[in-house]
């Protein structure tokens, strides 16, 4: 066997759990356990401009592809752009990129998860009744687009009021203390809570706990699957969408296997045999979906198991 | 005591200080009226606008959210009496937190072998790292003249890397009922936050004000050069106010955790601001030597309030940042004004 | 008549509630020095900042050549023909000498640069006019106070100023500085220039002013012409009592060496030094500037590195390391600058008198209120510091009544060494009286002073047995008996 | 009056200084040598321990990467040579960027009408912008004595709520080529942004080091009192540094949307950090009055070299970021102990 293929993964931020999940199934591809591929991960530290200077790094040096999580949909364009002129291929995941240059995307589609989410709400109160959503940073795409999600399946309930929607910014502290003024300021009205991600809505249960109310009385949700929230899940305290990070991950990386070979590669991942829709296609489609998983308590024992 | 008077700039202004310490003590405080009365316009403001403002439930919620920032903000007004400052405090709060937490969780992954151990346990790791961090930044500050703001900077980026480390990048999660009495537990309803805010409040009040130590942090914030001529040993003081700093960062990441349940690696992330902000709004100067844990505590509450406030209104988020930026310089600035000189 | 360069009239300032000046008055006539003279507090540098406009009055009037004046900013006064030089020495410490003489009016060449050349040139050439040996190059944090204070100087000459306010412009300056400052006050005044001169040294007022005005407790007393009065009068009016002798002296020294020095070394060119101090001694140190005396008082108060040399204490060893250590043993240091060693000038008269007490004050834990309370007023009360209480923080006290703060914290210590370097640095003449009578009972009551000066009177005034310093080396010591003012300059000289 | 002067602790910390300003200035410089030691050392081990460190190709990169941070921490010089602080850098930097991007976009959603604009409009949009927003801050301090910190920490909040308000919390995507040529295009094969950045620095330096302003800036910092008695107008100068920082944001926030390609209204979160460290580790002291551009230069260059050489080496994110704090702090421990007194 030649040289490894010396593949970059750079994503937007190490410092919270599903970045951090994402990473580490990226780490343990079987391509890169058996050293077929040297992988790199580079933390953007959430910031634009560090992620397009991890591209020219990778550039110098001389990368053979690049998994690209970005930290916005358009500020990530340059640096495909940059890796497209230096002839390096890359492979969008998890968060998309507003580039024609992309080898491929492999992700889920936001939109549709926050479908879920909010139906899942919408569904446990009976279509009625008042709710508040809990946002991502204003702007970023995951925002943008499980808010649009949201919103979809709200127009189903008219008679559903949205009492408060506001950013808590991913942050469990800041979603706590924003649910705790919420439940001051709502004394009566909040019957669901629709987080974007689960972190948030599990600062949302925290709140509701420390106010003495009965969390059973709410109807929750939120997106990842985050550890926590499985645990939660499993105590009936909320529901989650499960996103693939593992998924995402290896699925990207085949997809950059097969384009820094020029195809030809054999998938690895697990994913291709997880999800019967899942069609690899010579890895020479432009998106490949990697379905939500909804969490339940059939499955979350075996969802927390894969953890340990 | 009463060292704390006030911006040498203001001097004396308006005070009627005759009949000597009780006067002059209480003329101290007056000299936080102006932030005071802007806390005060604030909530009349904020209780007629909304009608939870002022219910006792709401209330408990202030001062609850304001308790970590207020631990931190009184770590944080020992450093900056002594001209210091301590960045790292964010950072030393998530350390403090995870790895306090290893040794109370329930879960078999992120536990240290033979855990989860009684509250007791978990509490002494989570100070004694805030201390360790604390010292190690007081050290380069005092020891070896790092300037304060490159030795807690340092601090704050490798604090925050061996949370990650020791965390993995992960949450720990399931805490034990006790350690998590300290963020959700009360004592005669008052939430356990509130009720450790009070006591450290208190004890620092007592510290600054009353004891040797407290004399000392003046006297080596306001002239460190006079202060060791006068024998004191201004290393050691500047070395015990960033332990003092760790320590409160220490309990403010256990309380965070107990309240939310798990340790986030990724907890407190520019709190070191906020926590600034509350002891400079609250009268103490970057300069050293002068200012108040009384004024910290107020600079803590309006911060606390505009944010319980804004929350509470439903203003939007991009308006909320617009309007805190202003309504916190307006309330210093009310304070400005009415001590100004002429 | 013609237009005073100045006149002032119902000037009123207060602070708070306390009111520094009730009736400001004053005439100054071109081509003259015009004194002005009061006790510690009695709002002479009130007067001045408010005439250079660096305070606002709260009212009265002031005319610049017959006109009528309200000056915003020190820059307005600057532009009016008047500079000043503070009581309180204030330079931008990082900044070169010459930078700060020329500060906010540097010479310019091309391109609006700074003519750095021109400006080490010009600032060389007025420092070599008023025989100051100064290099313009050396940064300011570099330089003595008394250096600092000559530089000073040499600013406010260097305006071209009309009017020119010197606040105790010789209070760290020994007598052939000052002398250099007199003869350039005397060119200015055959220029026609005016002059307000305010000192404590009353020897100076009648050396060099041709008339003066005296305030106290804030008000205008009196004024007139110096050669209509004499030292007597003058002190009655400033005191508002008449006082007999200048200086108390009970004292007799004993036989027991309290402290001995042998062959010390010191940084900034100190060597060699020996000396013996006894029980119940005044051991002067008199030198010119830059003799060395303060860094040997510094060397035993364990602040600078240890050279060779040995010392004694009450027979054992004395090193000390720190302050602490010293003061631990029963020595205590009244420093030369009060604003950089002595005070925290943001801090408390009663936290500042108590600063180098702690241990005594506390029980335990606790300070303990009442006695810190307690000693402040006893210190307040034997130095007569003028404050309206002692929770006033020091910044807001006369420069003089800060010199008492200074002495206040060391006497609290009750030593039985006595370190003072230039004590009465500000004090005006009664408290000065006051000062030396609590010297001579500390002595009397077997304590131990080393005490350096550069006045001759106060050496001659107070000193048992003195020790002569030139360029780091003792040239010569004399015993009370041999001291004479002419032996003394010359020794040192 | 009496203002305080306080020599820092470092007064008269054994420079000779004998023959002159020239000297002096010489020697202002040498005691950047420690810093300046601690880059070259790094710069060695890095370009042994990773064979793409040296190559042309970095070395552009590392320039290109320092110049944002390395424009910010030069405005950030002058307002700290004042003894004050911007804290709202990074929020203006958005601001900026977002605003002047609407000039430039050809997005007909986001674009301002009549646009996109020649580059010259929305260029003098930005700088005007961070102009205005620094000259705020500025007016709050120097007129109102609001403490910097509490008035650019006001600041940075409400800059970051309009920047998204304006911006609807969207970024400002397809930036006109002009426009996009301040951050991508090059001159003799110089990227922009280093040419900018050197401009800014040789301005900086020729201001600082030789004009009557610089003077000042230095004078108002290390002795306001002093300056004033000089017949300065203090509150002028420090209104200005703040209105140079606010032009220094400006600037910076426009290179980092041409480079990024569309102006972001989250961009610059926390650089006032970066910013701040590369002034005082560059030697620049908090207490103003004393420190010089070129030492800003070497910190901003030491921190785009860590950030830089940790990524090339691969190092995994949690232990660059404990490694990074060791750094920075090594770095000044180095400078710190060679020029400390005794
Ligand atoms: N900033 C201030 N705040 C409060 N009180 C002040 C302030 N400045 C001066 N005073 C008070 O005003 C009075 C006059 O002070 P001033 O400094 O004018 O005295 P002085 O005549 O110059 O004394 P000295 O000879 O000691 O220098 C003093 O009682 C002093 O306490
Ligand atoms: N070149 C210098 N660098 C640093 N400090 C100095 C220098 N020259 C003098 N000093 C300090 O300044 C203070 C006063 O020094 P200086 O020798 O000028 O004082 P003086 O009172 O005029 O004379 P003497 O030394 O005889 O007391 C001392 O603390 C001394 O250590
Ligand atoms: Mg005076
Ligand atoms: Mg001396």
């Amino acid at each position: 066997q030649d040289d490894p293929l010396k593949i970059g993964a750079a994503v937007y931020g190490l410092n919270a759990e599903f970045m951090q999940l994402w990473s580490e199934a990226a780490e343990n591809h079987p391509a890169v356990q058996s050293g077929e591929v040297d992988l790199t991960v580079f933390d953007g530290r959430y910031d634009a401009l560090v992620q397009q200077e991890q591209f020219e790094t990778m550039i110098t040096q001389g990368f053979d592809a690049i998994v690209f999580v970005p930290i916005d949909v358009e500020a990530g364009a340059t640096a495909v752009q940059q890796a497209a002129d230096a002839g390096i291929p890359v492979v969008g995941s998890n968060t998309r990129v507003n580039s024609d240059l992309l080898t491929a995307y492999v992700g889920s589609d936001d939109v549709q998860s926050g479908r879920m989410e909010a139906e899942a709400v919408l569904e446990k109160i009976g279509c009625e009744g008042g709710v508040v959503i809990l946002e991502g940073p204003i702007g970023q795409s995951a925002q943008i687009q499980r808010l649009e999600g949201n919103m979809q399946a709200l127009e189903a309930c008219p008679d559903v009021e949205v009492l408060e929607q506001q950013t808590a910014n991913w942050s469990r502290a800041e979603a706590q203390t924003l649910m705790e003024n919420w439940l001051t300021a709502h004394p009566e009205g909040i019957d669901g809570i629709i987080a974007q991600n689960d972190e948030m809505a599990l600062g949302a249960i925290e709140a509701i706990k420390a106010a003495d109310l009965d969390v059973a009385d709410f109807a929750i949700a939120g997106i990842d699957g985050v550890t926590d929230a499985l645990v939660a899940v499993q105590n009936g305290e909320m529901t989650s969408i499960l996103q693939d990070a593992k998924g995402q991950a290896q699925g990207a990386i085949d997809v950059a296997i097969n384009a820094a070979r020029e195809g030809g590669h054999e998938p690895l991942a697990d994913l291709w045999q997880q999800y019967p829709d899942m069609e690899w296609a010579d890895g020479a489609k432009g998106e490949y979906e990697v379905p939500w998983t909804p969490v339940t308590e059939e499955n979350v024992g075996e969802l927390l198991e894969m953890r340990q | 005591m009463s060292d704390h008077t006030e911006t040498p700039a203001a001097a004396g202004s308006g005070t009627e200080t005759r009949s000597g310490a009780r006067t002059s003590r209480v003329a101290s405080y007056a000299q936080r009226f102006g932030i005071l009365i802007a806390l005060v316009v604030l909530c009349v403001v904020l209780s007629v606008a909304n009608e939870y403002f002022l219910i006792g439930r709401n209330i408990v919620n202030v001062l609850r959210q304001t308790s970590i920032n207020g631990i931190l903000a009184i770590g944080m007004t020992f450093v900056i009496l002594t001209r210091g400052i301590d960045l790292s405090v964010g950072s030393v709060v998530a350390l403090a937190g995870v790895t306090s937490a290893a040794f109370a969780t329930t879960s078999s992954i992120a536990a240290v072998a033979g855990g989860p151990f009684p509250v007791v346990v978990p509490l002494l790791i989570g100070l004694l790292v805030g201390a360790a961090a604390g010292a190690v930044s007081g050290l380069l500050v005092a020891r070896y003249n790092v300037p304060a703001f490159v030795a807690t900077l340092g601090m704050l980026s490798a604090a925050r890397g061996l949370t990650l480390l020791f965390a993995g990048g992960r949450p720990i999660p399931a805490l034990t009922d006790g350690y998590r009495w300290i963020g959700t537990g009360d004592v005669l309803g008052v939430p356990m936050p509130v009720v450790i805010f009070a006591v450290v409040f208190v004890a620092s009040w007592y510290v600054l004000g009353s004891t040797k130590f407290g004399r000392r942090v003046y006297a080596a914030g306001g002239n460190p050069h006079a202060a060791t001529v006068s024998g004191i040993n201004v290393a050691r003081i500047r070395l015990s106010v960033y332990v003092i700093s760790g320590l409160m960062a220490g309990l403010a990441g256990m309380i965070l955790a107990a309240r939310t349940g798990s340790a986030l690696p990724q907890a407190g992330v520019a709190y070191e601001l906020d926590a600034i902000a509350a002891v400079v709004i609250g009268g103490t100067s970057l300069a050293g030597g002068v200012g108040h844990v009384a004024g910290t505590l107020i600079g803590a509450l309006l911060i606390g309030v505009v944010n319980n406030g804004l929350d509470l209104m439903g203003v939007e988020s991009y308006y909320q940042q617009v309007i805190k930026g202003v309504l916190i310089v307006a309330a210093v600035l009310l304070d400005q004004t009415r001590n100004q000189r002429a | 008549m013609r237009d005073a360069l100045l006149e002032v009239s119902d000037l009123k300032k207060s602070f708070g509630g306390v009111t520094a000046l009730s009736d400001g008055r004053f005439r100054l006539e071109a081509g003259s020095v015009h004194a002005l003279c009061g006790g510690n507090g009695a709002g002479k540098s009130t007067f001045l900042t408010i005439v250079m406009g660096i305070q606002q009055r709260d009212g009265g009037t002031i005319r610049r050549n017959g006109r009528e004046v309200s000056f915003g900013s020190p820059a307005e006064a600057l532009e009016n023909g008047i500079s000043i030089i503070e009581q309180e020495l204030s330079p931008v410490p990082a900044m070169t000498v010459a930078e700060n003489i020329f500060l906010g009016r540097e010479p310019l060449k091309a391109f609006g640069r700074i003519d750095f050349a021109r400006m080490n040139d010009e600032a060389q050439k007025l420092l070599d006019r008023l025989h100051f040996d100064i290099s313009p190059r050396a940064r300011m944090m570099d330089l003595s106070v008394a250096k600092l204070q000559l530089v000073e100087i040499a600013k406010a000459l260097s305006y071209d100023a009309e009017v020119i306010i010197m606040d105790e412009p010789t209070s760290a300056l020994g007598e052939s500085e000052a002398d250099q400052l007199f003869t350039a006050i005397r060119r200015l005044k055959e220029q026609g220039k005016g002059i307000i001169y305010v000192s404590h040294r009353l020897t100076e007022i009648f050396e060099i002013a041709d008339s003066y005005t005296v305030f106290r407790d804030g008000a205008y007393v009196e004024a007139g012409r110096i050669a209509d009065t004499n030292k007597q009068d003058l002190i009655r009016m400033i005191v508002g009592r008449p006082l007999t002798e200048e200086f108390v002296k009970e004292n007799a020294p004993g036989a027991e060496t309290v402290l001995s020095a042998r062959g010390i070394d010191s940084r900034n060119g100190v060597r060699d030094v020996s000396f013996d101090v006894y029980k119940g001694e005044i051991l002067g140190f008199y030198g010119l500037m830059g003799a060395g005396r303060t860094e040997i008082l510094e060397r035993l108060f364990g602040l600078t590195a240890h050279g060779a040399g040995t010392v004694t204490l009450h027979g054992t060893p004395f090193s000390p390391r720190s302050a602490a250590e010293a003061i631990a043993r029963g020595v205590a240091f009244v420093t030369e600058d009060r604003k950089e060693s002595g005070l925290v000038l943001s801090a408390t008269v009663r936290n500042n008198v108590c600063m180098a007490s702690h241990d005594r004050l506390s029980g335990g834990l606790s300070m303990t209120r009442g006695a810190e309370r307690r000693a402040a007023e006893r210190m307040i009360d034997m130095f007569g510091i003028k404050t309206a209480t002692d929770t006033l923080p020091v910044s807001g006290l006369s420069g003089g009544n800060q010199q008492k703060v200074v002495l206040g914290k060391w006497f609290l210590t009750e030593p039985d060494v006595l370190l003072l370097d230039e004590p009465t640095r500000g004090v005006d003449v009664g408290a000065k009286r006051e000062i030396y009578r609590i010297m001579s009972d500390f002595a009397s009551k077997g304590g131990t002073i080393l005490m350096v000066s550069s006045e001759t009177d106060e050496i001659l005034g107070m000193a048992d047995r003195v020790v002569v310093m030139r360029d780091g080396r003792v040239s010569g010591e004399l015993s009370r008996a041999e001291m004479s003012a002419e032996k003394l300059v010359h020794l040192a000289a």
